[in-house]
């Protein structure tokens, strides 16, 4: 009998996922001695554990390698995201710490929710193996389906969650037997092989392999909410708690793309042929469905839901111009994207108050004058959102549109743009209720919630920045997609 | 004694996973929904067997543990909401649950 | 030295000043805002003196890299097109800041937001890089979305919107056809440009340039307008306050015809060639329609509004003619169009703070109550009816003369325009200052403060001296104008070498 | 004709700009002086600039009567339009033409400003309306001392802008504005041909650059196919017909009188309308080239002369029959001109200018007198009441009438000469004209100051004679009025046609051999027009002195040729019907029905069709999640089926 030895683990490239799950767990074991009904301490842990990683993972930049028998990978691709993912994280905490004051959640649970939810998109980020995109998916998920719940004397968000885990688990059911059909096709669950399948397998195994894209395709496209699996999103994000609502916009979808691009540009890139197509359609019918919609909103989180939706929209434009520059840009845009919408919602918990949510954008009338922080603010997101020069929606926008052009995705470009068009009317349209509406509702000062100001400072920042020096960000964005193609 | 060719257990698993996917669709009852959702969950394992046994590997039997673990996951998460839906609406029919919408 | 960016960036930064002074200080803040604004002024007097009128070239070029990856640079220059449409937009600034005297809701936010604008337009009209374009073109959008939005009339929701969005949807396609040309030039050269000079140099196919031709050329006949696409601007004028109007007139409406005769027509000499026939029919529309409408019309503002749909008929008429006539005149009638139509606005604003209607039939005989008013009104409507002598005719003869070579029909059809021009200018101008009081509330009415003379002053003083020696500003723009006709033709001409007669007519009406 | 021309002799002096400027100082002062000051000083420098402009005019006069032939007096002030090929200067020039002009409106101006001092007295109004009326006379040494078409344009509608703002003078009132409006627009329309005329000449005047002079269209014009001259000329004629007041644009005229009598005068009698002879007169070289041009001016004139002077028959304003007077007379000037007897053509302007201003003056103390009133059938029997006014207005009223010895007969006299050696039936319209002058002006004369007094009590107890600033130049103009025409005397006579001769260098005498006419037949034909002249007359004295009861018995026999005569020949109505209506109905269907409804309604509607559209796919979301996952399922399927259907 062979000596028990610990196995050869390759610790580096975990490190930050590491320290991510000690802070969760460090979280966790803290709620137990925690007194409500103020959790903020809890937050401030998660968020240097959060920093922590990041600060692990910079170093890492120019490492690479793959651990866990090559179910993970440390490339700069993964990098990028884990640190994206702790920012939108950390955001959100500090987002949150404001939030919880006016609603009736008073459980440390929250923090390390986020912080669990974390890992699962980490780990969707870096993993090479589709079994354990799927954990981390679920890990994610799960996670999420508590958060958006977690609100639990509210029946609105009562339902966000049970709309969200009977969808989710439906979804991830695709997602799995595709998982399962591609280990059907190519007996390995493991992308880089899967690659090869897909590049020089038997037509057999291609169709089998092609039939599980699709099936893929199904569960990455709840995910991000795409059309027509996007039904999920206007009610769960209406829902959900408002800083989970951010949370979702800015992470989840950021994770789901993560591993979309992985899987599809990267490993399936060989079956491009028979995926791009059928995505073309998915991204032209998602950003139509989600402006469109958008139009007739009345309610800012379901109107912002319908805005993600027509985002991801046109981030699957990157996906199907696909190559380092689609990717790039998509990456980019992710980016900028998480910035917006954390910082809109940001706005939305600021003009809220105990009691009175005031998510109805009658609600909102003549806030940008009586508050012209807000005001300020929110116009910048909206603007950047729409894809206004010279905030960063727009750089992201046109890296998006420029990659599409040089592919020769004329009609998409125009569709797209067409589309960012139809949008402006409701982007602009928040900002006729903020200034040009005359309404009485009372808005706390910046001042008496310091976090949520530290964050839409911090969104507003990274908008104008990105905005206006896009060139070290893109090139960020760039180095890492370059990491894939190895 | 003649084998059952493993693609006889993919097909049937696909099978019950459609029967499950068709029950979420069809039934009221969010508690059997969520079960629907299990039987498709499972069959989904069953399809991983089925390719496993084909393969000759046995990385698929290995899949079908993470599979029920998540599952068991996600039906810890998934009843504690329906029972949360259900304590503040006490209804569990899935038609009822629509204040989200347009 | 980099006058150019201290000339597009000081009126930034005089927003940021603004924003340092308290709110409660009204008056404090309009001096302010009035003695910054002349600062920009004063800088494009000092370029407009140190300027080299005998260079058609760009000059006081600046260049830094921005986005390198896409060949995107921070690329400033100035020539005779654009000199005096820079000097022109600093120097009614300053006057649109002492109307402001008369803007007491949300004082300071108008005042920063009148500069960021500025900004804005400024840069449109020196950016040499398309993509910077693009950039300074939709951020004096916002601005001008808020003015109306916010300090606007009974409809300025809509009519803000309506701004926005029809202004965006010809940018956004005239965006997706910046980065094809910027593509195109990668394809062709080997590396992204989005620099002016370079993508002159472009030879692209001539199906493409249609496509490409067409995308700018809705972008900026959407912003002149050109008819049909006109009727965000009756709204939008109508409703803004009296300053936007004024700089809605004068500056953001040049940036169409400014934009033509920038991109559009150069970057496209083939196509713009071939288009210029339905520019012209549009143009001559344009202009008997909107004088038409105009005639009927029961609102001062709107009177106005339609009014320059007519006079930018004008505009693009000329510049459709595609000779040294033709397009100086329609240059100089971009200048006289911005002072007098912007003049005119000014004086329906004045009228609107005293009685707060715009209606003309609330008026009538006023010019008992309010001589001074009714002088200077006079001079200003004369202007705008293109009376010889003032600076209105220099530039309607210059068009006219100069169309007449290239399309004499439509030169004939656009010279009635003058006939319906004066029946609009001149019934509107009775129905407003003559014949009896009717109205009694327009008995007490107060005549004209020392500050609003002075806003009408500078105006008039130019409407006199560029109908009477416009010759300054012309020898100015010749150059630049000239190299522009060349290149154009000296295209165009190799293009119909190829095809034989389709664009051959060019050299008959070209040069002269 | 042009080898009779003598060569051109430029001289550049530095005084010409002086000439108008000088009315351009009043102008500034009275803008910004004038409501501060008192009356009096206004009244003293309104006047002094004109006069000091006279003066110069008088010295630029001799210059050129001195100076050889076809002496030439230019400055130069500044390039002014140089546009590629097109090099317009802002410059100026006297020769004889011109120095007959500037004569005519600084002097006859200085009169009528002089006039106006006590006529618009306590006026509250009274510095604009020395504003405006020195802007004019700028306007018009602009008009008439221009070097080049184009800034005899700027002059040409200078003067119809002021001429808008004088006979809109008096405001308050709806209907003065709005005959100043109209003068405007009409005269717009002449101008937007007019315009076209320059555009089609400078397109057609060949290569190399233009300064559109008229010493260089002169020289060019013969190189320019005589289609294009021809076109060229007559849309210069359109210009002139608005202007000058004729066929068919004549109709702003007699609404013009709305404004104050003095600014009829000047403007409507004397000086702007004339400018559209001036005009063709100054283009003379390009009109010979266009023999068709010519011929339509002539006929316009003839038709003008006679059609204006039926109307005139039975109007019963004042001013407006001198008005109508007006046209018809300039109709003579056209058709002068249209014959090629330019020296005729503004020997008669100068002669008009004397004689009309004069009654118009005389008309506007007759107005003063009476408070007011304008209608004959209220006066009658003024002579008494009004001596000099009286006077004078007779001494008017025979020169315009053309008996023999004052300054119309001969004027008119040389008209008619060659326009019967150019074509009898031009001579015969002009003759039927002449004795129809005669008679309407006599019928005025005879209704205004013979007879009884028809003014009420009222009235009647004020009438009194106009203070001595405007009684002298009435005197000065009635003198002129008959000395003006010695200066142009047949052939046969004294010392011949001086003024002719002094034209001679700059417009041609126009004496072709064949067209000089037998002394016999010329005494014939003066005869015939005595006769004419006398017949008008007598036939007036009879009815309106004599037999006033014969008027109305032929107004009823004639009832229809009488109602259309008394209605102007409907041709006001004609206008409103068949252009400005269909014009307003246009405009408002293009607003209402078009801009409105159609292109803002596209507009609009593609908006509210992508709302619509949002509206409808929100129906989708029905909140129950079942449908949800139906949707996801059938995404799913709708994949797998293009996946399967591409493998």
């Amino acid at each position: 009998m062979a000596a028990l030895t610990f196995p050869d683990v390759a610790w580096l490239p975990l490190l930050p996922l590491l320290v991510i799950t000690g802070t969760t767990l460090l979280v966790l074991v803290a709620d137990l001695f925690a007194e409500g009904p103020d959790y903020d301490a809890l937050g401030w842990l998660g968020l240097i554990g959060l920093l922590l990683a990041v600060l692990t993972a910079v170093p890492l930049w120019n490492q690479s390698g793959t651990t866990l028998g090559g179910t993970l990978v440390l490339d700069r691709y993964g990098l990028f995201f884990t640190i994206l993912f702790c920012v939108g994280s950390g955001l959100t905490v500090l987002l949150s710490m404001n939030y919880l004051e006016t609603t009736d959640i008073r459980c440390g649970d929250y923090y390390t929710l986020i912080l669990f939810s974390t890992i699962g998109m980490v780990l969707m980020a870096t993993s090479l193996d589709l079994i354990v995109i799927f954990l981390g998916l679920e890990v994610m998920s799960v996670a999420a389906y508590a958060l958006a719940g977690i609100w639990r004397t509210q029946v609105r968000s009562n339902e966000a969650a049970l709309k969200y885990f009977i969808l989710g688990a439906f979804a991830s059911g695709f997602l799995l037997l595709g998982i399962a059909l591609v280990f059907g096709a190519t007996g390995e669950t493991l992308l880089p092989r899967i690659g090869e399948v897909a590049a020089k397998g038997s037509a057999e195994q291609r169709l089998l392999l092609s039939v599980g894209a699709a099936l893929l395709l199904v569960g990455f496209g709840f995910k991000v909410a795409a059309a027509p699996f996007h039904s999920w999103a206007p009610d769960v994000y209406e829902g959900a708690p408002t800083a989970v609502t951010a949370f979702m916009a800015a992470g989840i979808k950021a994770a789901a793309f993560a591993a979309f691009v992985r899987v599809f540009v990267d490993s399936l890139g060989p079956l491009a042929g028979d995926w791009r197509g059928a995505l073309w359609f998915l991204a032209v019918l998602t950003m139509t469905v989600g402006n469109v919609s958008a139009l007739v909103q009345r309610n800012i989180k379901r109107l912002l839901a319908y805005s993600s939706i027509a985002h991801a929209g046109y981030l699957l434009v990157g996906v199907v111009v696909g190559g380092e520059s689609g990717s790039a840009a998509l990456l980019f845009y992710l980016v900028v994207y998480t910035l917006m919408t954390l910082g809109a919602f940001g706005v939305v918990i600021a003009l809220g108050r105990r009691g009175q949510p005031h998510e109805d954008l009658d609600d909102w009338a003549g806030v940008g004058l009586r508050s012209p922080f807000l005001g300020l603010a929110m116009t910048v997101f909206m603007l950047s959102l729409a894809g206004v020069p010279p905030l960063a929606g727009f750089m992201g926008k046109f890296y998006l549109f420029s990659a599409a052009l040089e592919a020769g995705y004329v009609w998409l470009t125009v569709i797209a743009v067409v589309n960012s068009l139809v949008s402006v009317y409701y982007y602009v349209g928040v900002l006729v209720k903020m200034y040009m509406a005359e309404g009485g509702a009372e808005v706390e000062t910046a001042a008496a919630r310091p976090y949520l100001f530290a964050t839409l400072v911090a969104a507003l920042a990274g908008t104008l920045l990105l905005g206006l020096f896009p060139t070290p960000w893109f090139e960020l964005a760039r180095r890492s997609v370059e990491s894939l193609a190895s | 004694m003649t084998t059952v060719p493993a693609s006889w257990y993919a097909f049937l698993g696909v099978l019950l996973f459609t029967i499950g996917a068709l029950g979420v669709l069809v039934r009221r009852n969010l508690i059997i929904m969520f079960m629907a959702i299990e039987l498709m969950l499972n069959a989904v394992n069953l399809v991983f067997v089925a390719f496993a046994r084909q393969q000759q590997t046995m990385d698929g039997q290995v899949m079908v543990f993470f599979v029920m673990t998540v599952a068991a996951a996600e039906a810890a998460v998934g009843l504690a909401i329906i029972l949360a839906v259900f304590r503040n609406r006490e209804t569990v029919n899935a038609d009822e649950v629509n204040l989200l919408r347009w | 030295m980099p006058l150019l960016s201290l000339i597009v960036f000081t009126p930034l930064l005089a927003a940021l000043m603004l924003v340092g002074i308290p709110r409660e200080q009204a008056q404090a803040l309009r001096r302010a805002a009035l003695l910054f604004s002349l600062v920009p002024f004063a800088l494009a007097v000092w370029l407009l003196l140190e300027f080299n009128g005998a260079r058609g070239d760009l000059q006081w070029t600046e260049r830094a890299a921005w986005i390198p990856r896409y060949g995107i640079h921070y690329m400033l220059g100035v020539d005779g097109i654009s000199l005096f449409l820079v000097v022109l937009t600093t120097f009614l600034m300053p006057i649109v800041f002492l109307q402001a005297w008369d803007v007491h809701k949300r004082l300071k936010e108008y005042l920063v937001l009148l500069f960021v604008m500025e900004t804005g337009m400024l840069g449109a009209l020196v950016a040499t890089d398309l993509f910077l374009f693009y950039v300074f073109w939709e951020l004096m959008l916002i601005p001008m979305y808020f003015l109306i939005g916010i300090w606007g009339g009974e409809r300025r929701i809509y009519a803000a919107i309506k701004l926005v969005l029809y202004t965006m949807a010809g940018s956004l396609l005239m965006l997706v056809a910046m980065i094809y040309l910027a593509i195109a030039h990668q394809q062709e050269v080997g590396q992204y440009s989005f620099a002016w000079e370079h993508l002159l140099q472009l030879r692209l196919p001539l199906e493409t340039q249609r496509l490409l031709f067409a995308a700018f050329a809705l972008a900026f006949a959407i912003k002149v307008p050109m008819f049909p696409l006109h009727t965000w601007l009756p709204d939008a004028h109508t409703e803004a306050p009296t300053g936007g109007s004024v700089i809605l007139a004068a500056i953001l409406l040049k940036m169409g015809t400014y934009g033509f005769l920038r991109f559009a027509i150069p970057l496209f000499p083939e196509v713009a060639v071939e288009a210029m026939p339905i520019i012209a029919v549009l143009a001559v529309i344009g202009i008997i329609y909107g004088a038409l409408v105009c005639m009927v019309q029961p609102d001062l503002k709107r009177l106005v509004a339609y009014s320059s749909v007519s006079h930018l008929g004008f505009v693009m008429l000329g510049m459709a003619a595609l000779n040294l006539q033709g397009v100086q005149g329609s240059l100089y009638q971009m200048l006289n169009h911005g002072l007098s139509t912007g003049g005119l606005f000014l004086a329906v604003g004045a009228l609107y703070e005293r009685r707060h209607t715009r209606l003309i039939a609330e008026f009538g005989g006023l010019w008992a109550p309010l001589p001074v008013y009714g002088a200077l009104f006079l001079v200003v409507m004369l202007s705008s009816v293109g009376l010889p002598g003032l600076n209105g005719f220099v530039g309607e003869f210059l068009i006219l003369l100069g169309a007449f070579g290239r399309f004499p029909w439509a030169a004939i059809l656009g010279t009635t325009g003058v006939i319906l021009g004066a029946v609009y200018l001149l019934w509107m101008f009775q129905r407003v200052m003559f014949g009896p009081v009717t109205n009694p509330e327009n008995k007490s009415l107060k005549d004209l403060s020392v500050r609003e003379i002075a806003m009408f002053a500078p105006l008039v003083v130019l409407f006199v001296f560029m109908g009477l020696y416009p010759k300054p500003f012309l020898v100015r723009m010749e150059p630049s104008v000239r190299l522009t006709l060349e290149r154009v033709e000296s295209r165009a001409r190799s293009a119909s070498s190829a095809c034989n007669d389709g664009i051959a007519c060019v050299a008959r009406g070209g040069q002269r | 004709m042009h080898e009779i021309q003598a060569a051109v002799v430029a001289e550049h002096v530095g005084f010409l700009w002086w000439i108008p400027a000088l009315p351009a100082i009043g102008v500034l002062f009275h803008i910004f002086l004038g409501r501060r000051v008192r009356e009096t000083v206004v009244s003293v420098i309104a006047p002094a600039v004109v006069g000091l402009s006279f003066i110069l005019a008088s010295v630029a006069f001799c210059r050129i009567w001195s100076g050889p032939p076809g002496l030439v007096l230019q400055q130069t002030l500044w390039s002014w339009l140089p546009v590629g090929s097109l090099n317009v200067a802002f410059a100026l020039q006297v020769d004889a033409l011109t120095a007959v002009m500037i004569l005519v409106v600084t002097g006859v101006g200085f009169l009528i400003h002089l006039y106006s001092v006590g006529y618009m007295h306590g006026d509250p109004g009274y510095a604009r309306y020395f504003a405006y009326l020195n802007l004019f006379t700028v306007a018009m040494l602009l008009l008439v001392m221009a070097d080049n078409l184009l800034l005899m344009f700027v002059g040409w509608e200078g003067v119809g802008l002021c001429s808008y703002l004088l006979i809109g003078f008096w405001y308050d009132k709806d209907a003065n504005a709005s005959a100043g409006k109209k003068a405007f627009i009409v005269n717009r329309v002449g101008d937007a041909a007019f315009l076209v005329g320059i555009f089609l000449l400078f397109w057609h005047l060949g290569p190399g650059a233009h300064s559109l002079s008229f010493t260089e269209i002169a020289e060019r014009a013969r190189h320019v196919s005589p289609a294009v001259l021809t076109a060229v000329t007559l849309l210069l004629f359109i210009g002139a017909t608005g202007k000058s007041a004729q066929l068919p644009l004549y109709v702003w005229l007699p609404d013009a009188m709305a404004g104050p009598t003095p600014v009829s005068a000047l403007i409507h009698a004397a000086t702007m309308v004339t400018a559209g002879v001036y005009m063709i007169a100054r283009l003379h070289s390009v009109y010979e080239l266009a023999p068709v041009s010519l011929e339509v001016v002539a006929i316009v004139g003839a038709l003008t002369a006679v059609f204006a002077a039926t109307i005139g028959l039975v109007q019963t304003d004042i001013k407006k029959v001198l008005a109508y007077s007006t046209i018809s007379q300039l109709g003579y000037m056209f058709l002068a001109v249209g014959v090629g007897a330019f020296a005729a053509g503004i020997f008669h302007l100068v002669t008009h200018a004397f004689f009309k201003a004069l009654l118009f003056l005389g008309s506007g103390s007759v107005i003063h007198a009476l408070n007011g009133e304008q209608d004959i059938r209220k006066m009658g029997g003024l002579r008494h009441h009004l001596p000099i006014t009286y006077r004078t207005f007779l001494v008017g009223t025979l020169a315009i009438a053309g008996v023999p010895g004052f300054a119309g007969f001969f004027s008119k006299d040389m008209i008619l000469a060659r326009a019967f050696a150019h074509a009898p039936i031009l001579w015969g319209l002009a003759l039927v004209g002449a004795g129809l002058t005669a008679f309407y002006m006599l019928r005025l004369f005879s209704l205004v100051f013979l007879g009884e007094c028809r003014a009420d009590a009222r009235t009647k107890a004020h009438l009194h004679e106009s203070p001595s600033t405007m009684t002298v130049p009435l005197v000065i103009l009635a003198v002129l009025a008959v000395v003006g025409g010695y200066v142009g005397l047949p052939e046969f006579l004294a010392w011949g046609n001086r003024f002719g001769a002094f034209l001679a260098p700059v417009v041609g005498n126009g004496e072709h051999a064949q067209h000089h006419p037998q002394l016999t037949l010329e005494l014939a034909l003066i005869g015939a027009s005595i006769l004419a002249v006398l017949t008008g007359m007598g036939l007036a004295y009879r009815f309106y002195v004599q037999a006033p009861e014969i008027p109305e018995r032929l107004a009823r026999r004639w009832r229809g040729a009488y109602r259309l005569l008394w209605n102007k020949y409907y041709v006001d109505e004609l206008y409103d019907a068949a252009i400005v209506r269909p014009v307003t109905q246009l405009a408002h269907f293009l607003w209402r029905q078009f801009d409105l409804a159609v292109v803002d309604g596209a507009v609009n509607g593609a908006g509210e069709a992508v709302q619509e559209t949002g509206r409808w796919l929100r129906r989708w979301q029905t909140g129950n999640v079942q449908h949800y996952a139906l949707s996801l399922l059938l995404g799913t399927l709708a994949l797998l089926a293009y996946f399967l259907g591409r493998g």
